[in-house]
């Protein structure tokens, strides 16, 4: 229990001294993560408000395998992502491997499906709302879903966050995939589980703790920002 | 906007079913640029909402057709219309901020969208409204505001169900002249409405709607003075309706499952 | 551009790099953090780190994933050069493996020469074992040494034998938190920092002997192998400068690594 | 339920405000047992659903008093009431599951519930609609529906904010009787409504509101003879009021920000 | 790629075979995560529903780390877990490190932000609709919550299914307090990670297909359920 209280103690002297390789770990996770996210962002929000606003057949088993994908194994993620960008599989020459650029295609397979599956889920309850509002205007599907994005951007911010904890917090895929290799490709959590492996326990929970004050940050600005917006048009 | 009126729309056989309850059933009628304002009236229930919702092509009917007469393609057709709702459905934004978005779908310039919008809520009596988030207006003010929505776009037909329903004396005065208004200049007006008195004041023609069916149809006059259907006749009758329905029926009147309308008509 | 990517870290503007594919045991010793400036002090060349399984690592350098393989199984080394992977292994350093247990130690194997003997009163007084049950190096060594023994602990997985199916780091966490013997390097060893009241118990005996060879791969297999500066980097290894810098690496001024004379 | 009327409900200087802008200013006034039937009205956006809903003990006044007589606890205090709102709020379940919810929520025994919700959908005139998913009710069957709600409980006051605005006339007269009935039976009946006529018909008492505040509460018949406020006057006129005050204001009525209702008070 | 196809094909045989080990493992999986996601819904689904029905002070600063702690690193959460259970922490005496409880209590710690966020989230929004009717027919608490979850049973299937996922595709926080020890604590994703870490790319993707159609099963199922009770109650 020591080791908690000790931990606790060490991220604070980490975040008092701020030295250059920790800040070089935080920068590195933040950016990795950031970009992965805007990138699921940009593929799969337009996939959630297809999804959301149309209606095709086969559409539900699209649906259903997103939710599903959103319990993908980030081993296996890191596995596949590893064996395409191998030098001996398809895409070796682009030379991607052991690159921040393969953590963030890693992760952006880990986050599409929960930016898909959780934004999908509140267009889906707004379209309700507004769908016959909307079509009555003779809205097109791109105005439309422009609506329903604005107006649950609130919502949509929940989704995103969501994402954005799972990419930060991911070790398995980015380990695999990163190689965890200093200057190079070390994030939080890659260090977090190498002082783990080498039994440094509070360097380990302190550099968690860390990670876990930096979520906590951001969700807290997110959430100021949305309750600053969302007093001016409360429903 | 501009461009021509899609009227005559066309009713074939039209037949709706919701949960293995025939809610429409074989509607057949036509919608003309003239008489201007027709009315739709008929008890609770009567699928009167439906059958407006079909009309607008928000719901597509089950079994028959439903046909436009100017072969235009779907999004001109559909700009050419608006609907207020029976139960107003305003976006999470300002009362003009709904204003300007319809302006904007509806392809207006965006020079123009302040001024119309503007222009809207004043002659629904919401000018000082403008930046209230429409979703705390009052009912009936999100009432007018849907009105104005639909006002604002310059449609060529105007669906209206009941837009008068939880609007103060003066406010439906105000509203019924807008419609008059809009049907002056050519739009036309189908509306439901509850209320005999305003049906009486701005029918031109009525429609009388029982049990998803279409009892009877006649120019407002006719109807109010020799009603063809006897349930249109005993519904005009206003709260004699009622009594002599209970007095007939044994009190199993507004929910006369045991006499289909059918039995009605004979009796 | 190798790396080749726009986003390619933090030292994009240090065009020359090699990728070296290495076990956890040495990247957990901490000796890459020790010679690894050196050699860039002196030859301007990076060196990336990937350490996995050894396993995982001869995958890696099969694949072409990795210029330069840096492992401690010495079958498997050779296999890989059989293969024509690499041409040639070459023998850098050794350290030992030695039992590890609890300061209580319930089977009293406590300053046994003989490793084998020591693993079979273990056996006997079923007392807690991990392994790492991972086809490592040292997995495979310390089958060995059962085989030796003559006990088949498999038969007692899951009982007093437990498989942790992880790295030695991993392995000597869950050891310490159960109160378990088992089989690591030294290196490991030495920098493990949760070894809570666990004890070195066996050492010493010749069997325990653990050999690192590092191996250049093929460019005949793989074309895009940086092979000069993988064999500037094999080079400064076995000259006498590397061979300074990894026997001067040391804990609680004990060396970890050793080198041949 | 049984138990005593938790009446008079007195409200005192009761002041609300939302985004600023004062909603409910300074009122004061009493709610006793008698007069049985108390209706409000006044144009749109006057404040009346607000009122009603801080009478209900929905939205607690930002300033002021609101005092129950009867020292109850709360809940005692909430079964006691109950209330049919604008915009009826139904579960999503069926018609039927929606009046046995009410029920044990009350706290009345299972082996009832079935049948006085059956009892309450008769008189309602919804029993065939029993099964069917309350919010796929039309508008006007689901106003219905929400007033079976608050009926089945056997409240000791009830608030109803225009429960017959969707309703067509025979509906309209049933619920007037169902109401006649409760009062008859000794619950008070707090009632918003914009039809004047219903009013005229029900009413025992009458409150008039404006811009937040109660500009005058009298008996019915002196109300509609001798109103003594002229906004009230003007109200009760009907579409007299809104052509009156457009040549008086020069159509700025409706909206009238440019004149407060304390200048027209003045005038 | 062979890979990925090998795999493909490997995880059939497996499915077609089913031998003994693979349904341990298969069986483990299963039990640790669906009890993991039982107990963090009994956790997790009565405070999302008070934070969704009750207003006190410091009730959004909750929500927000409820929302951050949907990012906890499975490493740091594994390694808080360890130091509790281990001998020399707190809860030493009971002898649970390295057991199916221990790991069960870890997945308990990852799950139950997810449940407690996305349940919260949905029934904040039926609560939006219900709370006045609720009000004013004198519900207690107990009576809005139950009406609450009840009418709201298949959003909150879908925020579980996200746990689920979650809780079965974990590996970082098992490998830790379980050990991946073999029969008695191996999962079907440390059992990939070993796989991995042997160099044994075909097998670990095989059981990672293995997982990942596991996952889809389960959501079909669910889903099969959700539009069986949807059409009955169709708003
Ligand atoms: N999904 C459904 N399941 C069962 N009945 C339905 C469903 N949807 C609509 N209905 C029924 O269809 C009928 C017609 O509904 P509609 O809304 O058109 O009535 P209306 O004439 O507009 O009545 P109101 O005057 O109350 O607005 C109603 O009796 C309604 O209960
Ligand atoms: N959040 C808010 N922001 C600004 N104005 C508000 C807000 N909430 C309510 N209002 C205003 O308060 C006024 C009173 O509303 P209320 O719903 O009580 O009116 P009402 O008398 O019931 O009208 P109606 O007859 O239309 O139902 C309205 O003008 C409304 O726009
Ligand atoms: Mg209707
Ligand atoms: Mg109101």
């Amino acid at each position: 229990m020591d080791v908690i209280w000790q931990a606790t103690l060490a991220s604070f002297s980490m975040l008092m001294t701020l030295d250059d390789r920790l800040i070089e770990v935080i920068l590195l996770s933040l950016r990795v993560s950031l970009t992965a996210l805007v990138i699921a962002s940009l593929i799969g929000l337009p996939i959630a408000a297809c999804l959301a606003f149309t209606r095709f057949p086969g559409r539900k088993i699209i649906l259903v395998s997103f939710n599903a994908m959103m319990g993908l194994p980030p081993v296996v993620v890191g596995l596949v992502v590893y064996l395409l960008l191998s030098r001996s599989g398809p895409f070796g020459v682009f030379n991607l491997l052991f690159t921040p650029t393969a953590m963030i295609i890693a992760q952006v397979v880990l986050v599409t499906p929960i930016i898909v599956s959780l934004c999908r889920e509140s267009l889906e309850s707004m379209r309700r709302e507004y769908h016959d509002a909307l079509r009555s205007l003779g809205a097109t599907p791109a105005q439309a879903i422009s609506v329903l994005v604005w107006d649950g951007r609130f919502t949509l911010a929940t989704a995103h966050l969501a994402g954005f904890g799972r990419a930060i917090a991911e070790v398995g895929a980015v380990m695999i995939v990163g190689g965890n290799i200093d200057h190079v490709t070390r994030v939080m959590t890659t260090t977090i589980a190498l002082e783990a492996s080498k039994g440094d326990l509070v360097v380990a929970l302190g550099l968690g703790v860390v990670l876990v004050l930096l979520s906590l940050t951001i969700n807290f600005l997110v959430y100021g920002v949305r309750s600053l917006g969302e007093a001016k048009v409360a429903s | 906007m501009t461009g021509a009126s899609p009227l005559p729309l066309r009713l074939e056989s039209v037949g709706l079913s919701r949960s293995g309850k025939n809610v429409l059933k074989d509607v057949t009628t036509t919608f003309a640029v003239d008489p201007p304002k027709t009315v739709i009236i008929g008890p609770n229930g009567a699928g009167k909402s439906l059958l407006l919702q079909v009309c607008h092509g928000l719901i597509s009917a089950d079994t028959g057709i439903v046909d436009w007469a100017t072969p235009q393609n779907a999004r001109a057709l559909s700009r050419a219309q608006a609907m207020v709702f029976q139960r107003p459905i305003l976006f999470r934004r300002s009362a003009v901020a709904n204003l300007i978005l319809a302006l904007k779908i509806a392809g207006f310039a965006k020079s123009e969208w302040r001024d119309r919008a503007d222009g809207a809520l004043e002659r629904t009596g919401l000018s000082r409204h403008a930046a209230t988030p429409a979703r705390s207006l009052s009912f009936g003010e999100q009432q007018r505001l849907a009105l104005a929505r639909a006002l604002v776009v310059e449609p060529k037909v105007l669906f209206l169900d009941e837009p008068t329903a939880s609007l103060d004396p003066a406010a439906a005065h105000l509203v019924e002249s807008l419609i008059d208004e809009a049907a002056t200049s050519g739009v036309k007006i189908i509306m439901i409405s509850h209320d005999l008195n305003q049906t009486r004041r701005l029918a031109d023609e009525i429609i009388f709607m029982h049990r998803g069916r279409i009892k009877e149809r006649a120019p407002a006059d006719q109807f109010f003075t020799r009603p063809e259907n006897d349930l249109a006749q005993a519904f005009i009758n206003g709260e004699l309706l009622w009594r002599r329905r209970r007095s007939i029926f044994d009190g199993a009147l507004v929910d006369d499952e045991t006499c289909s309308s059918e039995d009605f008509n004979k009796s | 551009v190798p790396g080749g990517s726009i986003l390619n870290g933090p030292n994009k503007t240090t065009d020359s790099f090699i990728t070296v594919a290495s076990t956890t045991s040495t990247q957990n010793s901490g000796l890459f953090d020790h010679i690894l400036p050196k050699f860039k002090a002196t030859s301007g060349i990076s060196v990336r780190v990937v350490a996995v399984g050894t396993g995982a690592a001869i995958r890696l350098a099969q694949a072409g994933d990795a210029d330069v393989l840096l492992v401690h199984h010495q079958a498997s080394e050779e296999k890989f050069v059989a293969d024509g992977f690499a041409a040639k292994r070459y023998p850098l350093m050794h350290n030992d493996f030695l039992i590890v247990g609890p300061a209580s130690d319930p089977a009293d194997i406590k300053g046994m020469a003989d490793s084998a003997a020591a693993l079979s009163k273990i056996a006997t007084a079923k007392a807690a074992f991990t392994s790492r049950g991972d086809e490592s190096g040292t997995h495979k060594r310390e089958r060995g040494l059962w085989a030796s023994a003559g006990v088949d602990p498999t038969a007692y997985s899951g009982a007093w034998y437990r498989e942790t199916g992880s790295g030695m780091g991993t392995t000597l966490n869950t050891s310490a938190a159960m109160g378990a013997y088992t089989l690591s390097d030294r290196g490991t060893w030495l920098s493990f920092a949760n070894k809570q009241n666990m004890i070195a118990l066996v050492e010493g005996d010749p069997r325990l002997r653990n050999d690192y060879g590092v191996l250049l791969v093929s460019e005949t297999k793989h074309p895009h192998v940086k092979t000069r500066l993988g064999q500037i980097f094999i080079d400064w290894l076995l000259s006498e400068n590397g061979k300074a810098a990894i026997n001067g690496y040391k804990i609680k001024r004990q060396a970890l690594f050793h080198t041949a004379a």
